[in-house]
């Protein structure tokens, strides 16, 4: 109960061994953990930022080197394919093939940062607004649009691929989160659980129980805050009065993090070391990233309500895969002909997505008593027979 | 007298209140600028300022709690849940505080409150989106739970809400929001306890609340061409119930189907069929049926319809009434 | 063969599932050293070590969420919810998650655990702590509801519960913890969707479950005196629910009460009532009338003794199942 | 979003203007706003102390000036007539006149500190574990203890006596007191909202949207944070990895601090700030007191199973009330006359207790449904008439 006050300050990078530990460590592919969780608590008091809005890099820092160049150029190539999938998407919605979509346009830097970050035997916790990150993971497109689409809830299956459903009740997912990592640990498993989170879903109870239950139990979680201004067409203001969302870490005693969430570098460090951490055994890592949602909510909300495109212009100059380029073109790590190549996957990517996506999908109403519970209960089955026997009729009419 | 939808029905009847209480508050999510995620509090913000209608951090026990401490230093506090299942954060808040606080108290403290649901489906929502909860509230003793299924009774009953000394959980079916009707608002309809007969009948009852109205009413309109003239009630409040109409009605049809959205086990539906069959007995020709939603989760948007009671449903049960005396064979060796 | 009590039967399902399964984890508030408020989990920490018996940060939903997520790691939690008014806050991870994650995924997850809730009142508990919640779980698609009223059943349900491969809500009647019969532990009895006549009768069928059994069957021994041979039915499981059985007895004596100690307004005991009308109808000499907790919060400990339903009540109850074939008075009008 | 780590660090009391401003406000009844709330978050390392356990005084301090001599000696009195109420409720239980009743034994200081620092006119909020505040509120010892005895559930007016009924749902207080709060300032009157929550209850969601509410809205609430070491069995290592409780203010941008909770001066010291700084229009305040639960959890708990008496025993060396006294003595503020008059009107209170809690209370079957609705609904009524037919019928039998 008694610390001293270095416990919840964040040490200095230039006076902190462990970070210099793992600056030298930087080149392997799964980085030593870099802090000590004991020392750091608070997060520095502005996002780290490792390459300017214009893709100029920032001096190097130890606390958070650059990831490998090859990392960068992946983490480029999928975030142009990640947003070519979801203007695509947006397009399904017009045409009728979506019922809703949530763009993460603007958010590239953060779904397919998190996802690089983790191996794929780790999990995944993502929302609604996660389709962009769960492609990028390598599911199925198709799959991960069926909630979308309606055809059924959740379209791939979570064990093979390590991603929870998407999470539209806010927020429980953290608790999900610490629950399948301590479990992981409980059986011998070295499984990091990175769960994407909401500014607005911050609020919610489960948020506080779900990062507290991980501390508690020292679970690997990472928690990675996308701070992107609005819950719907509430803005942050609304959500806290914190100097920031990562500042809550120290009530739980984890450690925090802020990350300019549309610099790719930084947030791919930020969150390596962030999952480094957790792997290594030193509980729950909380990670906030400034960015912006570019686009409503979904594509049935109307963002004029309720801010103007000022804001949005402004945010328009972050763009966080035009930064990205810049900077690996100035690095010499990318070229037209590369950057044509990524552009032609992406289009070839959602060509074949929007071909798939023509065909209307099967449904098949029996199948509703199929998974309620494992064998459907005698009320089940009597249901069934009814629905049986009333497309039975419906068929005759037909036929007649 | 004019055309108007039950969102526009809604919003007026809060601005009424809003504008004749100065003890009202609506709040929630998304509820002040955007004018809420079905615009029913569009408006207000503009008209009565930000201290009058506001959006709240995302927490709905948070939302529920607030409203508690608001009623104890004497507002009037009208919240939105975005949808039926996010209101479930609350359910303790709503279970254990709202619902009980008059009675812990001797009634020194009450706590009137209005908690609007947005509820039920038909509109296409992805999971969450489409729960029938109504059940959960109308299970809990200190809840009052009122549903409308017209414009016109969508005003008149919030505005009773509002101005009710209990808290009233405000069921509002959504896939009714932009179905529009004549009606002449300000408009005043029968108060809450009381069920209406929409269409009279003489050979069975329908008995349905929300979004199941419509298509009672559809199903007995249909039910002509087979020979049955159907009477269909509108139960309106579901918590006071109106056991003088509802029993009336069947005395005088002898049959009775129940109709509800929701899951049927366990639910509201379960209740109206246990109390007409303990209070009309000897009437009955037959049992009281009941057609509902099936009890599985709400599912995807392409299979809803499966799943919603329909009026081929309606009409199915209502030919199961067994009109030659004949027990149901269905169920003579279950 | 020996005497013992229904919580020392709960006591030994989950010493006996920890030992055989290393994947049964046992979790919740005060059930590691203190072994539980009601010492259901006595013991099981010192014998089965912190990592498979432990106590929680203090929060629900936390509780149950984390289990959803040791759940999707391969793991068969346990967990207790201290009394039933305080699963609340669990109430939309439950509902949302616990309940829907099967059908979610087309059974690709599913998360078999079980919620133990220590119910229904009895004891003397201060408010908060005697509530009826079962119908909230039972009105939910994707839950099993299970409660035993026997100590054999305890035991046996509760292996069953746990070995089950959906999420199982185990409601303990608290007020039968300390009760104790003679069991052969470990003893298995029914599985799961079989209910069980616990007294053979022919005059008029008592459906009840957990708290209100022994209420049923003291009922019916009392019922000897004036003239009535009672029979009873202990529904065990009420998700999934023995039609066959309950609708067989019903048929056989043609008439029926059905007894819970919940508020009634929309309970499970609705839910009986309206299934036996709707399966029996032309066996019943009488509608089918249900005995229940009153429609109000549930009082403080002096006066729970009017709220509960008794022996009387249920005496009463059944003299109004017109056994001279004419019609309730009291109903006749309203 | 942008902060200076000087935002969050607690300014040192030797160089913050405003606290010395309030150390010469100190005499005033109801000192001015003490803290800058952009200037202080985190609390204090050290828990603050005014007194040693032996009662010496510590050195003066300018962030907590010492409350008036007057203002410490209606403490002390206060604190052994709850004492002494406090053991005779236990003593209640034993006799079967209580149904239950959790004891505050230890936490005097921070049960009737409580009640000091706010204004009659001020709402407390409290759980089932503040009896002994309650009365310290001048609430009648006979109907703060309805609830465990079981007759009714809350036994007093809230509205008369701005004291909500005690709280057995854990932290969902929390969010009422935020919207009490607010609903005050919203009508314009000046109301500070206390509310008392115990260490485990912070772990609930209730507790995070209460308070995050509070901050949001400016609400003048003050969080007391009862750390008494045990939730029941589960001790604090369990609900959380924080350094302490105190650090989850700045997680809301809620200045906090800690304190020796069974420290009767630093407690009325730093409630005094916390309720300054409410209702100055700065938000709510947290507070941490460090202190310990004599007892079991209830009369019913059976405390040997997981703490050893050792622990018990290092703490009644800590004696809040001997600690004051000393104090007080030492200062010539008391003397044994007075200690004395304070032992025999603890006495006198007692045993007006005792003889007022022979008589058993009178119960009306039919009021149960007095108060469910403002009027019974039809369903209700007919249910009464049932019971009353009841009670005739029984009544009759009774009469033969
Ligand atoms: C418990 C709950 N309450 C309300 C909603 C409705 N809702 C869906 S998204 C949303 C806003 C979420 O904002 P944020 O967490 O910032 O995530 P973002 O949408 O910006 O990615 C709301 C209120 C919900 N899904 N779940
Ligand atoms: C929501 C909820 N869950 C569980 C309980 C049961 N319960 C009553 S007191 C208690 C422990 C509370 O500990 P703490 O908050 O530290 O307060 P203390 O009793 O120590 O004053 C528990 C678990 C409850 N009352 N409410
Ligand atoms: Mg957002
Ligand atoms: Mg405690």
């Amino acid at each position: 109960m008694t610390t001293t006050p270095q416990a919840v300050r964040r040490a200095s990078p230039r006076t902190r061994p462990a970070a210099k530990k793992a600056a030298k460590a930087a080149k392997a592919p799964a980085p030593e953990p870099a802090t000590d969780p004991s020392a750091v608590l608070l997060p520095q008091a502005e996002p780290v930022r490792l390459i300017e809005a214009d893709g100029t890099p920032l001096p190097a820092r130890a606390d958070y080197p650059e990831p490998p160049v090859e990392a960068l150029r992946e983490l480029y190539r999928r975030m142009v394919v990640g947003r070519r999938f979801d203007t695509q998407a947006t397009a399904l919605t017009k045409q009728g093939r979506l019922a809703v979509y949530p763009s993460s346009r603007g958010q590239e830097a953060c779904q397919v940062g998190g996802v690089l970050a983790v191996r794929d035997t780790d999990w995944v916790f993502p929302t609604y607004r996660e389709s962009m990150a769960l492609v990028s993971r390598g599911i199925d497109p198709v799959e991960v649009l069926t909630l979308l689409r309606g055809d059924w809830h959740c379209g791939y299956d979570p064990t093979a691929v390590h991603t929870a459903p998407q999470c539209t009740p806010l927020a429980t997912q953290c608790v999900h989160a610490a629950g399948l990592a301590y479990g992981e640990t409980h059986q011998g498993r070295d499984t990091v659980a990175l769960v994407y989170i909401g500014d607005g879903a911050t609020s919610e109870g489960d948020f506080h129980e779900g990062v507290n239950f991980a501390a508690v139990f020292k679970a690997p979680v990472v928690y990675f805050v996308q701070n992107n201004k609005y819950a719907i067409s509430v803005p942050l203001s609304r959500q806290t009065a914190a100097p920031s969302l990562a500042y809550k870490g120290v009530g739980y005693g984890v450690p925090s993090e802020q990350v300019d969430g549309n610099d790719p570098v930084a947030v791919l460090a930020v969150l390596t070391r962030a999952v480094a951490h957790a792997r290594a055994g030193h509980g729950p890592f909380l990670v906030e990233a400034h960015t912006y949602r570019m686009e409503p909510h979904t594509n049935a909300d109307d963002a004029t309500r309720y801010r103007d495109g000022a804001e949005v212009d402004t945010w328009r100059d972050r763009d966080p895969i035009a930064r990205l380029e810049a900077y690996l073109r100035a690095r010499g790590a990318l070229d037209d002909a590369a950057v044509a190549a990524v552009a032609e996957e992406a289009e070839a990517y959602a060509a074949d997505l929007r071909q798939r996506m023509n065909a209307q999908p099967e449904v098949h109403p029996l199948s509703l008593f199929d998974h309620v519970y494992a064998e459907p209960t005698p009320q089940l089955v009597e249901q069934r027979e009814m629905v049986r026997a009333e497309l039975a009729a419906a068929a005759e009419e037909d036929g007649h | 007298m004019g055309a108007t939808t039950m969102a526009k029905a809604l919003n007026a009847a809060l601005a009424d209140a809003l504008a004749d209480d100065d003890r009202v508050l609506v709040f929630g999510e998304d509820v002040g600028r955007l004018g809420g995620v079905f615009r029913i509090t569009d408006g207000l913000q503009a008209r009565f300022g930000d201290k009058r209608c506001f959006d709240t951090p995302l927490a709905e026990a948070g939302i529920v709690g607030f409203a508690v401490g608001l009623a104890m230093s004497g507002l009037r506090p009208v919240v939105e849940m975005q949808f039926d299942a996010f209101a479930y954060p609350a359910f303790e808040q709503i279970a254990s505080h709202v619902a009980k606080l008059r009675n812990r108290t001797r009634g020194a403290l009450s706590v009137p409150m209005v908690i609007r649901v947005p509820y039920a489906g038909g509109i296409g929502g992805v999971e969450h989106h489409c729960d029938s909860s109504e059940a959960y509230y109308a299970h809990t003793p200190g809840l009052k739970v009122v549903t409308p299924a017209t414009v016109a009774d969508a005003y008149s009953l919030l505005r009773e809400a509002i101005a009710d000394p209990d808290p009233v959980v405000f069921m509002e079916p959504k896939k009714l929001y932009f179905s529009s009707a004549e009606a002449d608002l300000p408009a005043r309809t029968e108060p809450f306890g009381r069920a209406v007969v929409r269409r009279p009948g003489r050979d069975a009852t329908l008995v349905a609340y929300g979004p199941a109205v419509p298509v009672a009413l559809e199903a007995a309109e249909a039910a002509r061409d087979e020979g049955w003239d159907l009477e269909v009630v509108d139960v309106r409040t579901i918590v006071p119930f109106d056991d003088a109409t509802v029993a009336a009605s069947v005395r005088r049809t002898g049959r009775c189907v129940v109709i509800s959205e929701a899951q049927g086990f366990a639910g509201v539906g379960a209740e109206i069929a246990a109390r007409v069959q303990e209070r009309c007995f000897h009437a009955l020709h037959a049992p009281v049926l009941r057609v509902s939603g099936l009890d599985i989760p709400y599912p995807a948007p392409m299979l809803e319809h499966t799943h919603l009671p329909g009026v081929d449903r309606v009409l199915d049960t209502v030919a199961r009434l067994q009109w030659d005396d004949q027990p149901d064979p269905r169920w003579v060796a279950a």
